[in-house]
């Protein structure tokens, strides 16, 4: 294989690594204060779709990445709210999330235009970094630094101390003085914003155009990136580059002359998958997970 | 135990989502109205298009057939304390076993059974290993069952495109033999006795969970693994037993939509008849409160939207996408165990008012 | 040592620190009654006031209402004689007022830094662990409170987890502190620097409010003492006007017997029988050694000790809820080592566990389903594994009715909503009916009135006598005393000795319990 | 306990609540009945058409947009009227045929996509007065149905041969193909450019004296929805020297040409080579006009407005009919119908209307810079293909589409 190979899927990897491990990231965060939000599909759906407007009705690139976010945190708002205040079920109200983007965002684009399809002016999409050997998204970097900030703010800041208290123990962070639900809820706009930015990148950087299934399961791929982390950011950005760099050899090994003499493509592409389990599987020891995970909080 | 009082309490649940149901046809309303569509119209083609005539119905019912099965495949689950959203490859690999037992050219009284019987095999077969990962290695069921649905995916394309395909029709598989198909309920509607499989399927699961020591173990573990062990029920055993007794149910889906599904009694190419089956059993099972009754009415209510959503095509012209994002919001408001409560609170001030 | 805190205000001794009048509380639908009836209560600085009342009597409620934790239904606080309302316990720390829970409000997965940080009211990007770290070191050294800041509060023992959360108020230099139940997890000799502790918080102007239902602890720390039965004050008084036979007969009704007279049983065969046996969980321990314990038929072991010191474990072991690490375990001649809790069942060992709620019922399920959770996959219950409703809920009547549960519907009430003495009432019938030869019955009659825990004992000899063996783990000296024909004390992981129930002596049982080795007389 | 506390006293309210909640079920479902008139609609004067798709749905720019070109302009030019069925799941066709039949206010429905050829069948036997119409399928033989085929395999021909001596004549050996789902239509397409592809590199050596060896990569990425995979298949071709890749995979083509764009920009240029080939419908206008060197088209526009037609006109038949490049049918893209589609990309957003201009400058400009000896060989592989002398394979099902890859290899 030649070096322009091994760059060339470097970067593929780097570009599929930052939607799935940006949602990732932020349903860590969710996860660490006890909630579980099954609906991050639909929240990258909602955001590629902002993304794209916000990106084409202002002109820039850099708002377009705001409103996905503004989007995907009003998302998270309604996430939270159902399953803290309103003592709602979190898988219910997440499958209402997917079902809902499904439906809306594919309305939308029905009404704007050609129905299913929007695409970005090359203008308003976020300007790549160019090294050389390839373009690189400035999306990579900030998700590196998102994957850091992340791991910093839970493990080494007061915040993070309650955040995880209140997924560990809420009783006890209660009876502590930090109010269990606007912790909660704060953790899940958090993650609706980085989940809202992962999908503005997948529209406004990584594809320039959103279509209805513009997402094709990446929100469940994340999820399962969150289970391998065991809440670890870092591990996240880890299981994320695996799950982006195989999707990406797949596709790109599919292509080589002679390879499917070998190996069926079908067979290629279930490289990703095939791989994910096995770094699972074969990880020493099982994850731990907050103890008060996906419980909705009572006082008594 | 039967007083009235106690009567009307045990439909709350029943109550609940219809109040539910009406929010999201409300909001749907007003989203139809942000979008200049007339919501009278449209639900009146909704609900004249799913419940309005026998077709109607038959069609509604023909919805709900799969529905039912994958949505007990969740929801058997849920009763077991796991997660498991694997129904969707379960579904495929229970399809396309179906399907290849015409390879078979067994006689005819007996090629459906075998068909049914193989896809539910092959349905157990895929969710094995989720249920080895999960005791073996510790692997997490909502990661396993993802992948295993991706490796399905693909697992299925092969099959189409390489072995099963139709020699004559490239963009199917071969078709299930005349014998194994089963009977339109109708003539012209989609709807086959696959429903009363499924029907039958709904008590199988009810009498299991609540009338037998293996439902007792199953819920016991669910509820609480720490006293169902101290009891002496094996965890693993449940854990082993819920995946195959789900991975049966999905695989048994799978192979409803190719045995009864008219007209094509094949797989086709991408699996535009199976996709997402397994996904919306989820919600479906969901609605129901993950138990097998309810889920028959939460069936019959997606099966509704999905049947008076073809309707609400052609007059009122209204997009089946609409159909979704009221589906989504029905679903939200499902979630809400308060709503009940804002609802009589919100009644309460307005009369206060008056 | 008369250093005050940095910050805490000074104040003169005497004074009214905190005050409740006509304090009342109820929880309409769950208890009929009120829980707290028209209480008065205060505490001054410099004292340490006990509240002193049986399982039940309401301390912890007025502890959670004085702390913020819980709103009050009627009445007054006044601290330092201005009216408060508390919303939240942070409320009442602000005021100064602090609570120690018994359960332990402590997230596991985090240090004991951490875990005190969780309780701070530091800016939200801070991370102040390096000085908090600091600060509890010399808050350790001040109050001799022994433990590793960095240590995982999951890798603790009981006491020391009771530590952190005596550290976690200390620090916000609370100046009412409340403690329920602190010494329950705790040795004698921990209780005893506990008490030092208290003491010297006290003296530094601190009003302290030490909950207790164990009389030598009363009058070991405190100035004043108020009774409490059945949320009614039964009048406070000062210590030293009192004595231990009036309190008793305030709180109890009556006293306990010393033991317990019975027949003799002889039974020559071993019911349970460990051979250097090391459980689960213990093997790591220093020195760990295998355990031997015989218990023949017709006999009641008490196994005597503070929680945390490996009964749990043993428990686990010989229930086969755990398989134990090395050695065997032999039910009534047969080797049970390594099988499932299954077979342990059906050799006949019946469980009565400690934390009830979490492993001895399953709370979403009903009364009836519940009594049959270790019999329902056994005829008459099942026939080829179809459940007989009609025989079910038969046998549950019976088993309600002769335990006399309170239970409104076999089928439609969910255990959850019982109270836990209704629900260790359940326990008792579902472990006993059978007769099972071999009885492990941990902390048995915690949370039951008087008369259901007289009942209880009288279950268990009746058992003793039909030729049960009765594992009888308890950190209540008393009931042990009082049941049993021989006694064993463990500490940390290892049997301390045995001696005859019957003359007992209760100095050398406290000595073996504190890890002493002084032999038996 | 609080919790308990409050169940019992919101369980002392739901009775209240049931019984209001009856009442307003009953309401509901009241308004509904009076809702509405009668339930079918009147047609409207040209008459009344029913397009049925398949679960691709609107979006993909190609094959199912193309079906709606068609519509639109039948709408604008005949003045009749059409509603567009989509369908969600392929248990969709059936019912959403019989209720557009069983209707009996539809002129005509037509049905978009070889899925629903089985459904097809069974509606046009049960409704023998209902005129209906389906595209890419030609084998069910009803007299109340007009089947349309395309030849995919010719048109892939001529810009296969277009791809390789394109690719030559800049210096690169390969051409690629990034195509979806494996279904026997792509098949068609597969072949036709590889045969298109060996033609080419014949035609090359025969003009330039210089042998000519481009070679293809190919792909199946079993997907017509996830972008991604057309990006990197797109990327891992262009790394192994690709100067052309053809899109046979609906919207992947948006990641194919980003994959071209980002290629081109990293090395500071905008125009190709390396270029995309664009599927169903013209798409030469994407990518500035000057990064989409041609596109394969396949009027599903024309097949889906001619039936319209046909039933205006009174001149309806049932039969097959074969769109290729004999007839306008199938063919490459033209300067005469790139503002036609620069209006349509405007339509769906993907271009905005200001771009035009300067689209079609750009287009000029990369098709004059391409020698003209390559153009008047692409019209004479189109002449030959037109009048039968090339034998353009078609390979239906796996095993013809073997032969085929042996036959032209890689």
């Amino acid at each position: 294989m030649e070096l322009t190979h091994l760059w060339g899927i470097l970067f593929i990897s780097l570009h599929a690594m930052v939607p799935i491990t940006l949602a990732a990231i932020g349903e860590t965060i969710e996860e660490s204060a006890g909630l579980f939000n099954i609906g991050l599909e639909g929240i990258l759906l909602f955001g590629a779709l902002a993304g794209a407007l916000g990106a084409q009705a202002s002109g820039s690139a850099l708002v377009g990445l705001l409103t996905g976010m503004g989007v995907g945190a009003l998302i998270g708002l309604v996430f939270g709210t159902i399953s803290t205040s309103l003592r709602g079920s979190q898988l219910i109200s997440g499958v209402g999330i997917n079902l809902l983007a499904l439906g809306f965002v594919a309305l939308m684009l029905s009404v704007m235009g050609a129905p299913g399809f929007h695409s970005v002016a090359r203008e308003v999409q976020v300007p790549l970094i160019p090294l050389g050997v390839g373009n690189l998204s400035p999306l990579v970097p900030i998700t590196v630094a998102v994957a850091i900030g992340v791991w910093w703010l839970l493990r080494r800041t007061q915040l993070g101390i309650w955040i995880r208290a209140v997924g560990e123990n809420p009783a006890a962070a209660d009876v502590a003085g930090i109010r269990v639900n606007r912790v909660r809820l704060g953790a899940a706009v958090a993650a609706g914003v980085l989940a809202g930015l992962a999908g503005a990148y997948l529209s406004i950087d990584w594809f320039g155009a959103v279509t209805k299934e513009i997402t094709a399961g990446r929100g469940f791929i994340a999820l399962a990136i969150v289970v391998f982390s065991g809440l670890n950011p870092l591990l996240a950005l880890l299981g994320g580059f695996i799950f982006g760099f195989f999707d990406g050899l797949a596709t790109w090994v599919a292509t080589y002359p002679g390879i499917k003499d070998i190996i069926p493509w079908q067979f290629v592409a279930m490289m990703p998958y095939v791989v994910t389990l096995a770094v699972v599987a074969g990880m020493i020891g099982r994850v731990r997970f907050p103890s008060a995970l996906g419980v909705p909080y009572l006082r008594e | 135990m039967s007083s009235p009082s106690s009567w009307i309490r045990n439909l709350t649940p029943i109550t609940e989502s219809l109040l539910a149901g009406v929010v999201g046809l409300v909001i749907g309303a007003f989203i139809m109205l942000a979008f200049g569509y007339n919501p009278l119209a449209a639900y009146r083609s909704l609900f004249v298009g799913s419940v309005g005539s026998v077709y109607s119905w038959a069609e509604l019912f023909a919805n709900a057939t799969p529905l039912i099965l994958t949505a007990l495949t969740f929801a058997i689950a849920m009763r077991g304390g796991l997660f498991n959203i694997g129904a969707e490859g379960q579904l495929y690999m229970g399809a396309l076993a179906a399907v290849s037992v015409s390879l078979l050219h067994l006689p005819a009284p007996f090629n459906w059974i075998v068909a049914i019987l193989a896809a539910m095999v092959a349905g157990m077969i895929w969710s094995l290993p989720v249920a080895l990962l999960k005791l073996g290695r510790g692997v997490h069921e909502v990661i396993s069952t993802i992948m295993f649905n991706w490796i399905a995916h693909f697992f299925a394309f092969y099959l189409i495109a390489n072995v099963l395909t139709d020699p004559q029709r490239g963009e199917r598989t071969i078709a299930v033999s005349e014998s194994a198909r089963l009977t339109r309920v109708f003539p012209d509607a989609t709807l086959s006795s696959g429903l009363f499989i499924s029907l039958v399927t709904v008590g199988v699961i009810f009498f299991l969970l609540w009338r037998t020591s293996t439902g007792f173990e199953i819920r016991s573990v669910g509820y609480n693994p720490h006293a169902s062990h101290y009891a002496g029920i094996s965890i693993r055993k449940q854990v082993l037993r819920v995946f195959l007794i789900g991975g049966a149910i999905a695989g048994l889906a799978g192979a409803i939509v190719v045995m009864g599904r008219p007209p094509y009694y094949a797989v086709l190419s991408g699996l535009p008849q199976l996709v997402n089956l397994g996904f919306d059993g989820i919600g479906v099972a969901m609605i129901g409160r993950n138990h097998p009754i309810g889920i028959v009415f939460a069936a019959i209510f997606f099966g509704g939207l999905m049947t008076g959503g073809r309707i609400m095509q052609f007059d009122p012209g209204v997009p089946f996408e609409l159909v979704r994002v009221i589906q989504g919001v029905i679903i939200l408001a499902l979630a809400i165990p308060e709503l009940r409560r804002l609802f009589f609170l919100a009644r309460e001030r307005l009369a206060g008012r008056k | 040592m008369k250093t005050r805190s940095d910050s805490g205000p000074v104040l003169d001794k005497g004074d009214v620190l905190l005050e409740a009048r006509g304090l009342s509380k109820g929880f309409p639908g769950v208890w009929e009654h009120l829980i707290l009836d028209q209480l008065d209560f205060d505490v001054r600085s410099g004292e340490v006031h006990t509240l002193l009342g049986e399982n039940g009597a309401g301390k912890t409620v007025i502890a959670n209402i004085l702390s913020g934790y819980y709103e009050k239904t009627e009445g007054e606080i006044r601290v330092k004689g201005k009216l408060v309302h508390f919303r939240s316990p942070r409320e009442g720390l602000a005021h100064g007022i602090a609570m120690v829970h018994q359960e332990l409000m402590l997230v596991p997965a985090f240090t004991v830094a951490e875990n005190i940080m969780v309780g701070l009211d530091a800016p939200l990007f801070s991370y102040g662990i390096a000085g908090v770290e600091k600060r509890i070191q010399r808050l350790v050294e001040r109050y001799g409170l022994q433990v590793d800041p960095k240590a995982r509060v999951e890798d603790l023992s009981a006491g020391q987890q009771q530590r952190v959360e005596i550290l976690k108020v200390l620090f916000h230099e609370p100046e009412v502190l409340l403690l329920d139940e602190p010494t329950s997890l705790l040795t004698p000799s921990e209780a005893d620097q506990l008490f030092v502790v208290l003491r010297a918080m006290a003296d530094d102007g601190k009003g302290i409010v030490f909950i207790s239902h164990k009389m030598r602890e009363v009058f070991a720390v405190s100035d004043r003492v108020t009774v409490l039965k059945l949320g009614k004050t039964q009048g406070t008084c000062q210590i030293a006007e009192t004595n231990e036979d009036e309190l008793t007969r305030r709180t109890f009704g009556e006293t306990v017997p010393d033991y317990m007279e019975r027949p003799e049983v002889a039974h020559e065969e071993l019911a349970l029988n460990t051979i250097e046996m090391v459980p689960s969980g213990l093997e790591k321990k220093p020195n760990s050694q295998g355990i031997s314990l015989k218990i023949r038929c017709g006999e009641i072991m008490g196994l005597a000790g503070v929680s945390g010191n490996g009964q749990t474990e043993l428990i686990e072991a010989v229930t086969g809820l755990v398989p134990p690490a090395s050695g065997e375990v032999w039910i009534l001649n047969a080797d049970m080592t390594g099988r499932t809790p299954k077979e342990f069942i059906e050799r006949g060992v019946a469980h009565i566990p400690e934390r009830r709620r979490e492993i001895g019922i399953v709370e979403q399920m009903h009364v009836a389903e519940n009594v049959v959770l270790k019999d329902y996959r056994k005829t008459p219950f099942s026939k080829n594994t179809v459940l007989r409703h009609q025989q079910i809920s038969s046998h549950a009547e019976k088993i309600v009715e002769k335990f006399n549960a309170l239970v409104p519907d076999l089928w439609q009430t969910e255990c959850r909503i019982l109270s836990g003495g209704n629900i260790q009432r359940l326990i008792l019938g579902r472990e006993t009916w059978r007769k099972p030869p071999v009885i492990i019955a941990s902390h048995p009659t915690e949370g039951l009135d008087a008369k259901a825990i007289r009942h209880t004992w009288e279950l268990f000899l009746a058992l003793r006598a039909e030729g049960s063996a009765v594992l009888l783990v308890s950190e209540d000296l008393d009931e042990i005393m009082s049941l049993s024909d021989r006694i064993a004390v463990m500490f940390e992981g290892k049997i301390m000795g045995i001696v005859d129930g019957k003359g007992a002596d209760r100095e050398i049982l406290g000595h073996w319990m504190a890890g002493g080795t002084a032999s038996a007389a | 306990m609080l919790v308990f506390g409050d169940d019992v006293v919101s369980k002392m309210r739901r009775n209240e609540v049931n019984k209001w909640f009856f009442r307003m079920v009953g309401l509901v479902a009241t308004l509904f009945m009076l809702a509405g008139g009668p339930f079918m609609a009147s047609a409207s004067a040209a008459g009344k058409i029913a397009l049925v798709l398949d679960v691709g749905g609107r979006g993909d720019l190609s094959f199912n947009d193309m079906g709606f070109k068609g519509s639109d302009e039948a709408v604008a030019n005949l003045g009749v009227e059409v509603v567009e069925i989509q369908s969600n799941s392929a248990a969709d066709y059936l019912p959403n045929m019989q209720n557009a039949a069983r209707s009996g206010q539809f002129d005509l429905i037509v049905a978009v996509g070889f899925l629903i050829a089985d459904a097809m069948a069974e509606v046009a036997g049960q409704f023998p007065d209902q005129k209906f119409a389906i595209i890419d399928v030609t084998w069910l033989g009803k007299p109340n149905l007009m089947e349309i085929g395309y030849e995919e395999n010719k048109g892939s021909a001529i810009v296969g041969a277009l791809s390789a001596m394109v690719a030559a004549h800049y210096g690169y050996d390969k051409i690629g193909a990034v195509l979806g789902i494996e279904i026997p239509v792509l098949y068609k397409f597969e072949a036709g450019y590889r045969y298109g592809m060996h033609w080419g590199n014949a035609k090359y050596a025969e003009e330039t004296g210089k042998a000519s060896d481009v070679g293809l990569l190919w792909t199946y990425t079993g997907t017509f929805s996830d972008i991604a995979k057309g990006k990197a298949a797109t990327e891992a071709m262009l790394a192994q020297g690709a100067g052309v890749i053809y899109n046979v995979a609906g919207p992947l083509g948006i990641g194919d040409l980003e994959a071209i764009t980002e290629h081109l920009e990293a090395k500071g240029k905008s125009a190709g080579p390396p270029f995309m080939i664009g599927v169903d419908a013209n798409q030469d206008y994407l990518g500035d006009g000057h990064r989409v060197l041609a596109s394969m088209m396949k009027r599903v526009d024309f097949g889906v407005y001619s039936a319209i037609e046909s039933v205006v006109n009174g001149t309806f038949e049932g039969g097959v009919q074969i769109l290729g490049p004999h007839n306008g049918g199938i063919a490459m893209s033209g300067e005469q119908d790139l503002a036609d589609f620069i209006q349509f990309g405007v339509n769906g957003g993907a271009i905005g209307a200001s771009d035009r201009q300067a689209i079609i400058q750009n287009w000029t400009g990369m098709r004059e810079d391409i020698p003209a000896w390559i153009w008047e060989a692409v019209a004479e592989l189109q002449a030959q293909i037109s009048d039968g002398t090339a034998e353009v394979p078609c390979g239906w099902c796996p095993d013809t589409i073997k032969e085929i890859r042996a036959k032209y290899p890689d």
